[in-house]
């Protein structure tokens, strides 16, 4: 009897994404995907944890900021203290931010309007659990839809997250080259995504789970949900007591 | 010419509904803040305008509030001026 | 003119309620504010058997309302075709039900919000979204996707460029946070929209078949419970208000009317709903919409032949002292109606609670037919509920068709059909009108791919969803040429169905029904009239030809400022299916060497075109004709092809002509604009070839090696086919050649003017995020 | 107790860009108000909360800012209270 691996993903109050990233994992196998709801105050032995995109409350007062007081986060911020992979997506990211899991701030895009398109974003780290199925500076199209997704940090951060390998993707040209035409929404060092310090917890803005079939119009992202089962079972060595 | 300095502060009609607020409203309820009455967001918007005189900015700013700050369908508006180096308010 | 319903009983006499303390009296004046006519108020007062009180006179003007009671409307919608053996749920409901095979059922209707959105863009669009996803989830079905057809004066005017931006991120910012991907719509610019802006917006939803919920309140003594937000002084007498003329100081005198929209609330009511209606303890449900409680318990009563009774007392409001009247005609958004089984009210709280919402009980079902309303116990109304909402005065109006348009129609245009100056420069500028440039800067601003479902994206000729599990998908469009139904109604409406059609089969769908929204201006012109009743002549007739029946619509009279009328829009929102959503067809050249065919025929047609309009300021002469029947043969042959997999592309000729069909399809990506080369050997005017919008053609690709194939199936459907030329390179231009004239420009050229024009002009000035441009210039 | 009234400015901080108050800056000066300085929006947050005095309301509406109202890595905030009825500024 094979042991499946176990993915939360919570759902918010607002959040609209949480099929959809349900879904990219049900398309892969050894994996279970399974919902929570915020208010639940456990993870109870789930192996990763994924906050979907969405507009959790609204995107009322500023993206995120109240979502992170949602019961489930103090065990999602427990989780990934203790290195569990945390994925947070769009409005999954600025809740990480809000909950000090990431560094930095979402702020309204610089066009200052709502954009929705296809984008392209270069792998800056694929020795992340995110990014292992990824060739270092591969260019991914991926949608985009926020308007919120402007990445901001104090230069001393973003000094740190250069040197330390965090930034995880950025935003540039189909091909791989960075430029102020191909940054959506203004983000500093044309930030994408990027992981803590232990790299177990990425947020990122554009959506993966939305690029995992070629009928979609790219499955780009597939590889990045493949990356995080293969870490998943090289370092779930509980899997084997788990029952199913 | 002097220089002047306001604060255009433009919030929502009495009556209409802010959602912004009642969510505001219902997170610090859930932090565990009770007694908070009604919660309202509206825009702050600080701006200097060169005038010959107070009444002068005033109307200046005024206009402004009613051509282009405010929604006049959806928005009240009220305007703090001062005068910049020892102005008062 | 003359009523056309018999009158039904009247009221039990005991249970007449007493005038309120406080309420106005009833005076001829009240009434005329009220929208209702003498001899409308003569069939109240023998309905009642009495004087009514001032809130029962609040509730028969909401709804004798156009709006609600579709007074000048329901005798020409008895026209329209409304049957097929794939309607599941034709017009009555909240929306129209279609059959969409493996077990599914599409809901889908379009609605407007003209008259909110013409005060206050931004929230009149937003609530539209919201109004329009809840008819689609109170049929039991998820909305998983929106399509927006909207319509403004021309952009050189501030105020147009103010309420343009203002709508497209109003619907943008509620159907974004609600999570429902946009897959299309259309949006025209023309001096008849200025001041009086379209706001049209088209939902789908799917269920499984036996998920279909209705609106009735049925079940003697079942709970009526408020379910959402709180009932706030908003929008009262909205649906008064959008039955008639906008006045200059329009923004002033409606201000109250504006509504607030809460697509957060909008989301979680949705989730809520959808649990209700699979947890069983419901019977009926319904939106609040126009004309808010009055509306929902009135028309669920109706519907299921029974009687309610609510107590406003226990009405959760947003403002203490609230009357009566105004809580049944507020229109405060995001709320709902629910019929729960008696004694699960606990259970639908709950359900409720655990999406952060209130359910509050406010009534019941009775046996006695009336609308009963009461405040702490007294009767404050007491009306019979059938003649309340189907015994609102229907009127069939004599129409004349207006002299200055039939002399607009048959003037002669063969001046303008003589070449003036430079077809190439004439063919970029045309390009960069903001009725045929990229439309990106619009969806951009909206969602087109949460949901994981969207397999055509906004930019083809109609939207694509899969269906969930198994290969099945769902396409929609929405279209309508004012112009074209301006200089002849019959023929437009005729065109926009076609025009639909056309839309779908090029993705690869078989068009399957319509929902339609009939916007017009004041029908108790004659003239008004007239065209509304020619519109829905030639749309029954191309609809029972196409097999496309109407399962639901929405009507928008009075769309007229300082008696000044748009042109009549009857909007199309055509739905079809597709077996399997792989086979979907883009409507984007591939690669270089692909050869360019053009199915159907070119005519000497340049009347209502927008060239016209751009280069003489003209609209005149006779919108293009549709051959009804040769349409069908084009249709059928364009899905065979798609089908069989042997097309590259499909892209229907529609405004700007064929000429701006092949530029669109050979910029259709963005970052890889391509070039053509294309030979015509018909001998007409150029600029009626190049830029006239003859309907009835379709521009397809194929591979070289499928052009015999496609040849071949286009002479087995009947349809006329030729291959045109090919795509070629960016770097060799874009070139037409025709016997009298000829078109070449620079590919990048063409594409910086194509994608740059709205951009241009929107992102410059009047057009910032809240007020811009509010002023009146 | 008493009902205090609060009002809330939260601003992006110095140096931060505020691109909507460099929209409304280039909209003002294209309807034709030359001599605006620099412009930014924040936001004006209002609610009423119960408190025996004015200090400990002030702390209160100080936490809620900490907390949830303002985001310390790009946002300022002050804080004004009047006391209902009659109270001053
Ligand atoms: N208001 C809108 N919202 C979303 N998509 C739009 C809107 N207006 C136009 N579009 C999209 O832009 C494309 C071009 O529109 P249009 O010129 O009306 O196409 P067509 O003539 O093929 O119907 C279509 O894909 C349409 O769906
Ligand atoms: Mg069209």
């Amino acid at each position: 009897m094979s042991v499946k691996l176990r993915v939360a993903v919570v759902t918010f109050p607002g959040s609209n994404c949480d099929h959809d990233c349900y879904r990219a994992f049900r398309l892969l196998d050894g994996v279970e995907p399974e919902f929570r709801w915020h208010r639940e105050a456990e993870l109870d032995g789930v192996d990763a944890v994924v906050l979907p995109g969405g507009f959790s409350y609204g995107d009322y007062l500023r993206a995120g900021s109240i979502a992170r007081f949602s019961p489930i986060m103090e065990s999602v911020v427990r989780f990934a203290r203790e290195g569990g992979p945390v994925l947070g997506i769009c409005n999954g990211f600025q809740i990480l931010c809000e909950a000090g899991l990431l560094p930095g701030a979402l702020l309204r895009n610089n066009g200052l309007r709502f954009r929705s398109h296809d984008v392209h974003i270069r792998v800056e780290n694929p020795g992340t659990p995110f990014t292992s199925r990824y060739e270092p500076h591969q260019v991914l199209r991926v949608p985009i839809a926020h308007g919120e997704g402007n990445y901001h940090a104090a230069p001393e951060v973003l000094a740190e997250l250069e040197g330390a390998g965090r930034i995880v993707f950025r935003y540039c040209t189909p091909d791989g080259t960075l430029s102020e035409a191909a940054n959506p929404n203004g983000s500093a060092h044309h930030i994408a995504g990027i992981v803590n310090e232990a790299g177990n917890v990425l947020g990122m803005m554009p959506h993966p789970e939305r690029a995992v079939e070629p009928v979609l119009g790219s499955s780009d992202g597939a590889p990045l949900f493949e990356s995080l089962l293969d870490h998943l079972a090289a370092a779930a060595p509980h899997a084997g007591e788990l029952t199913t | 010419m002097s220089l002047f300095h306001a604060t255009v502060r433009v919030t929502p009609r009495p009556g209409l509904l802010d959602p912004e607020g009642k969510a505001i409203h219902h997170a610090l309820e859930s932090l565990g803040y009770d007694g908070v009455g009604e919660v309202r967001v509206g825009k702050a918007i600080t701006l200097e305008v060169e005038a010959a005189s107070r009444d002068e900015a005033l109307a200046r700013v005024d206009e402004m509030c009613r051509k282009l700050l405010a929604n006049p369908v959806t928005e009240d508006y009220r305007i703090e001026l001062s005068e910049e180096e020892g102005g008062t308010p | 003119m003359s009523p056309t319903k018999t009158d039904q009983d009247a009221a039990t006499p005991e249970a007449a309620p007493r005038p309120r303390p406080g309420d106005p009296e009833i005076t001829p004046e009240v009434v005329a504010d009220h929208g209702l006519s003498p001899d409308e108020y003569e069939r109240v007062l023998r309905i009642l058997g009495r004087t009514p009180t001032f809130t029962e006179l609040g509730i028969f003007s909401a709804m004798w309302s156009e709006h609600c009671g579709y007074k000048n409307s329901k005798p020409l919608l008895r026209l329209l075709p409304t049957e097929a053996p794939w309607v599941i749920q034709g017009p009555g409901e909240n929306a129209g039900v279609i059959d969409v095979g493996d077990g599914h059922a599409l809901a889908f209707k379009i609605e407007s919000h003209n008259h909110p959105s013409a005060v206050e863009p931004y929230q009149g669009a937003a609530t539209g979204v919201g109004g329009i996803l809840r008819d689609i989830f109170t049929m039991g079905a998820r909305p998983v996707a929106v399509l927006d057809s909207i319509r403004f004066g021309d952009l050189d005017s501030g105020r147009n460029r103010y309420l343009f931006a203002g709508v497209v991120s109003g619907i943008g910012d509620y159907g974004n946070c609600v999570g429902i991907p946009n897959i299309g719509g259309e949006v025209f610019f023309d001096r008849a929209y200025d001041g009086n802006p379209l706001v049209n917006a088209m939902a789908l939803g799917i269920m499984k078949r036996e998920e279909l919920i209705k609106g009735e309140a049925s079940g003697i003594g079942n709970t009526l419970m408020a379910v959402g937000a709180r009932t706030g002084r908003d929008g009262i007498h909205g649906a008064t208000f959008a039955s008639e003329e906008l006045s200059e100081d329009a923004d002033e005198s409606s201000r109250p009317q504006v509504q607030v929209g809460d697509p957060f609330t909008e989301k979680l009511l949705l989730e809520a709903s959808l649990e209700l209606i699979r947890s069983g303890h419901i019977v009926g449900i319904q939106d609040m919409g126009a004309a808010g409680l009055t509306s929902s318990a009135s028309e669920m009563a109706g519907r299921a032949g029974s009687g309610v009774v609510l107590e406003m007392s226990k009405v959760p409001v947003r403002e203490p002292g609230m009357t009566p009247y105004e809580i049944l005609l507020s229109e405060s958004q995001e709320r709902m109606l629910v019929v729960a089984l008696r004694g699960r009210e606990d259970e639908v709280r709950r359900i409720l609670e655990k999406w952060e919402l209130e359910a509050e009980a406010v009534g019941e079902v009775t046996d006695d037919g009336h609308f009963r309303i009461e405040e702490n116990g007294r009767v404050v109304a007491n009306i019979p509920a059938l003649p309340l909402t189907d015994g609102c005065p229907t009127y069939e109006r004599e129409g004349v068709e207006s002299d200055e348009i039939r002399g607009l129609r048959e003037q002669n245009l063969s001046e303008v059909l003589e070449p003036r100056g430079d077809l190439s420069a004439a063919f970029l500028d045309l390009m960069g009108s903001p009725n045929l440039a990229s439309r990106r800067w619009i969806y951009e601003q909206y969602d087109t791919t949460v949901r994981t479902s969207t397999v055509v994206r906004p930019g083809g000729d109609a939207g694509v969803i899969r269906l969930p599990h198994g290969k099945r998908g769902v396409a929609a469009t929405t279209d309508c040429n004012g112009r074209y139904c301006w200089l002849d109604p019959r023929e437009g409406a005729k065109a926009a169905v076609a025009e639909a059609a056309r839309n779908l089969v090029c993705v690869g769908a078989l068009p399957t029904a319509i929902t339609n929204n009939l916007n017009f201006g004041n029908p108790l012109k004659p003239h008004i009239y007239f065209q509304m009743r020619e519109a829905v002549l030639g749309m029954a007739e191309a609809c029972s030809l196409f097999e496309t029946p109407v399962t639901g619509g929405n009507v928008s009279l009075f769309n007229e400022t300082d008696g000044k009328a748009i042109y009549p829009t009857p909007v199309i929102g055509m739905v079809g299916v597709l077996d399997d959503v792989e086979r979907a067809l883009g409507h984007g050249f591939r690669d270089e060497g692909d050869a360019i065919i053009l199915l159907g025929e070119n005519r000497e047609e340049i009347g209502a075109s927008e060239y016209l309009y751009r280069n003489h300021d003209l609209v005149a002469g006779a919108p293009p004709l549709v051959d009804l029947v040769a349409e069908r043969r084009l249709q059928h042959g364009v899905l065979a092809m798609v089908q069989k997999g042997i097309l590259l592309s499909a892209h229907d000729c529609a405004e700007g002509g064929l000429a701006a069909a092949l530029a669109e399809s050979a910029l259709a990506d963005p970052e890889r604009p391509l070039g053509l080369r294309v030979e015509l050997h018909d001998r007409i005017a150029p600029v009626a070839l190049f830029f006239g919008e003859t309907q009835g053609r379709i521009v397809v690709s194929c591979a070289p090696d499928d052009v015999d194939e496609v040849l071949g199936m286009a002479r087995n459907h009947g349809v006329p086919a030729r291959v045109l030329g090919a795509v070629r390179a960016a770097e060799q231009g874009f070139r037409l050649d025709a016997p009298l004239g000829s078109i070449r420009v620079d590919t990048a050229a063409l594409s910086e003017r194509y994608f740059n024009s709205i951009p241009a002009i929107m992102d410059t000035d009047g057009d910032l995020p809240d007020a811009a441009g509010a002023s009146h210039e």
